[in-house]
């Protein structure tokens, strides 16, 4: 298991801004220094430090109870860490975790204009969303009614709901078929190219292709 | 109608419940600390034999 | 947090939301008010049916059941949220919690508190209640089932990330129902009595708004906690 | 930071708070003990009987001071809550739930000997008194506490839901109370054991002894059951096996 390779100092250093030539504002979104959570009064993973800035992809890996999915959480303002510290920049933040929040009982479009109304606005129509998210033939179905998939491309639209700056996404390639992986990788392409950042959490072989990421392995807290 | 019975039953029935009030987690810490010993002594058993 | 529209305009659209939602769900709107109908044909079954003895309990019987109807309902108002994770992105999104809390709370009320209002005068007749205290039944109820909603929300929002949380929630909730359902009841029975209901109105009336005002922020922050 | 300071930030520290209970446990239980035979001799032995009910009145010196204590106990439980829910203070949340438990037998106590004690004055076992009613009450109060602390199954969690129930309940504490009595005075005429009468000082000296032999026991008894919660909790750290295996209290 490859501990975290950067460190602190190194990070900011390394960190070149994506291929898009210059940012008028290169500036941090989300800075974290030795967090962990206790849990039954046991760490859930060994303390991490990173920073994440403009135009950045950052990926959390490790096996299963590694504390992944909760690192993302904590990032997301869910859950308060037990030590350490996080501090969020001002420009917002867009979670997609394991739990898609997507309500069985609205169509797809019922599902997003509502999104719409509570997150933020944003110029694209919802049309064009569920176009982009490849929900068209399925807009007027209740969610219910969608497969495994289909359900994870309606939460995948609320991020092109809002002008959030920073995604979180929990393993958000699992469930997606191969027009679904492309699909992502379009949006989170073009995402970053905007000057967004992203902080995904993924295990095993679904990753973002032909992208530059950094990778931060997470260690398990037993394992100290 | 002598008072007697309830007087002695009310005390009675105080002296149960603060007794078993006090008495629970003094059996209770017994029984845990005897529980984490043992299982102390199996893991440096098992230390001792692994190295 | 994320850039956002106001507040205002969240409420709006979770309220309409949610409204929708109930509506879709007809069914399990219904079961509360059914339960409230069932309990109160029972104590005529139960006491018998001398007009005066049905009478006299008339008040009570009328309020415990709205109370047992609200609790019953209580149990779902967080918890299809919390289990398919919009809860968690209305924590996230940077609106306060609060007015997600009370937008929530303002639905159950209407889908769930003013329904027992509508249904207390069919309820007054098979309790044999007299005609005259109807007016103060529904005043009672109309400043009562607001609170029913808010306070109980609190133990609604401390049990949601619970499995079996209903059985509890009662439990939670109940002590804190006791001053509502005296004065309430006592109203009522005023009324029949003939007696100055005023200032048990008047209590009612400081028992919302300080229900109102207090209640939410007790429930955000059980919300925020069951989240974690 | 100055000397105060410095203690209230080591009692957070488990070891140490461990240590400084142990060594003032055996004070508590001593004075509570010494107070207690006081109470009784005094209450039991010395007091006249009460000119309007007699002896049943003795049942007093045991009735009043539970019902107190329970009061008290749950206003300290929704303190600590807050201390617990506001700062994370650990020991505070620990604390706080170790009273319940505590809280809740002191109500049982009230209540048993406040039934017993309505037998000869009011000839049943159970009248809807306000203070009864209000203590009746407040037992699901304690329960609802301590069935919420054991429904969640994280302990930090667990015990900040428990704190904001003790909180809201706190609230609504003197309201029941208050809403109880004026209930109790629309149905029934003033009961006859209101406390309201002076009682001549040979029956109050027994009774203030009583209260303050009650604060040792709950001050005692909650050290005990912190002291037992803090080695559960921490069964896995060192500190928990340098004091087993020192075998020491």
């Amino acid at each position: 298991m490859d501990q975290f390779r950067l460190h602190h100092g190194m990070d900011l250093l390394q960190a070149k801004p994506y291929h898009s030539p210059e940012f008028i504002n290169f500036k941090c979104m989300i800075s974290v220094s030795d967090l962990t959570l206790e849990r039954y009064f046991e760490p859930v993973f060994q303390p991490v430090s990173f920073s994440i800035s403009t135009g950045d992809l950052v990926l959390l890996t490790g096996d299963n109870g590694c504390g992944k999915t909760t690192l993302i959480r904590i990032l997301a303002g869910v859950l308060a860490p037990s030590e350490g510290r996080i501090e969020w920049g001002d420009d917002g933040m867009i979670y997609v975790g394991h739990m898609l929040a997507v309500k069985d009982d609205l169509t797809v479009t019922e599902n997003i204009n509502f999104m719409r109304q509570f997150l933020g606005h944003s110029e694209t129509s919802t049309a064009e969303i569920v176009e982009r998210v490849g929900l068209r033939r399925v807009c007027e179905q209740t969610a219910r009614t969608l497969s495994a998939g289909q359900r994870k491309r309606c939460a995948l639209a609320r991020l092109l709901l809002t002008d959030a700056k920073l995604w979180l996404l929990d393993e958000p390639y699992s469930n997606l078929d191969k027009h679904g992986m492309i699909m992502l990788d379009g949006i989170l392409e073009r995402h970053l190219r905007d000057g967004g950042a992203c902080a995904m959490a993924t295990h095993g072989s679904l990753r973002p292709e032909g992208f530059e990421y950094r990778e931060i392995g997470m260690v398990s807290g037993a394992a100290s | 109608m002598s008072h007697t019975p309830f007087i002695v039953g009310s005390y009675l029935i105080a002296l149960v419940l603060l007794g078993w009030c006090a008495l629970a987690p003094v059996l209770q810490s017994n029984k845990l600390k005897r529980f984490i010993l043992s299982r102390q002594l199996f893991t440096e058993e098992k230390d001792a034999s692994d190295s | 947090m994320s850039h956002r529209t106001g507040a205002s305009k969240a409420f709006l659209a979770l309220v309409r939301r949610d409204l929708l939602l109930a509506f879709r769900r007809r069914s399990e709107m219904m079961q509360p008010l059914l339960f409230l109908l069932v309990v109160v044909s029972l104590f005529p079954l139960g006491v018998g049916p001398s007009p005066d003895l049905l009478g006299s309990i008339a008040p009570g019987v009328i309020w415990i059941a709205a109370l047992l109807a609200t609790v019953l309902s209580l149990d779902t108002l967080f918890r299809s949220d919390f289990e398919d994770g919009t809860l968690e992105q209305f924590a996230i999104s940077g609106h306060p919690v609060t007015v997600i809390a009370l937008a929530k709370i303002m639905v159950h009320w209407l889908v769930a508190g003013l329904p027992i209002v509508l249904l207390s005068p069919l309820l007054a007749l098979w309790m044999n209640l007299p005609m005259d205290a109807l007016d103060v039944l529904v005043i009672t109820l109309l400043l009562g089932t607001p609170v029913l909603s808010l306070v109980g929300s609190i133990g609604g929002a401390l049990t949601v990330s619970l499995k079996r949380g209903g059985q509890l929630l009662s439990l939670l909730v109940f002590p804190l129902y006791v001053p509502l359902l005296i004065i309430a009841a006592n109203a009522v029975s005023a009324a029949v009595a003939g007696l100055p209901y005023s200032g048990q109105l008047g209590l009612m009336g400081a028992g919302l708004i300080a229900a109102l005002t207090l209640a939410p922020f007790a429930t955000a922050a059980a919300l925020k906690l069951s989240l974690e | 930071m100055n000397r105060f300071m410095l203690f209230i930030h080591k009692t957070g520290s488990p070891p140490w708070f461990y240590n400084f209970s142990g060594k003032l446990l055996p004070w508590t239980w001593g004075v509570f003990l010494v107070l207690l035979v006081a109470g009784l001799y005094l209450g039991l032995v010395k007091a006249p009987p009460d000119y309007l009910q007699g002896e049943s009145a003795r049942i007093m010196y045991i009735h009043v001071p539970s019902a107190y204590m329970s009061m008290m106990i749950y206003a300290l439980m929704a303190v600590m809550g807050v201390i617990g829910l506001v700062w994370h203070v650990r020991m505070a949340e620990i604390m706080m739930i170790s009273s319940a438990p505590i809280g809740a037998i002191f109500t049982a106590i009230a209540l048993a000997t406040g039934s017993l004690w309505g037998r000869p004055t009011w000839g049943t076992y159970w009248v809807w008194d306000a203070r009864l009613t209000s203590e009746l009450v407040l037992l699901f109060l304690y329960l609802g506490v301590i069935g919420l602390y054991a429904a969640y199954d994280e302990p930090r969690k667990a015990a900040r839901a428990a704190a904001l129930l003790a909180l809201v309940g706190v609230v609504n504490l003197p309201i029941i109370h208050y809403s109880v009595t004026w209930w109790n005075t629309l149905h029934q005429p003033p009961s006859l054991t209101s406390e309201g009468s002076a009682i001549h000082p040979s029956m109050l000296v027994p009774l203030l002894i009583m209260v303050v032999a009650w604060k040792f026991f709950y001050i005692s008894n909650l050290l005990v059951r912190t002291r037992l919660r803090l080695i559960e909790q921490d069964q896995r750290k060192r500190w928990v096996h340098h004091i087993l295996s020192g075998a020491d209290r």
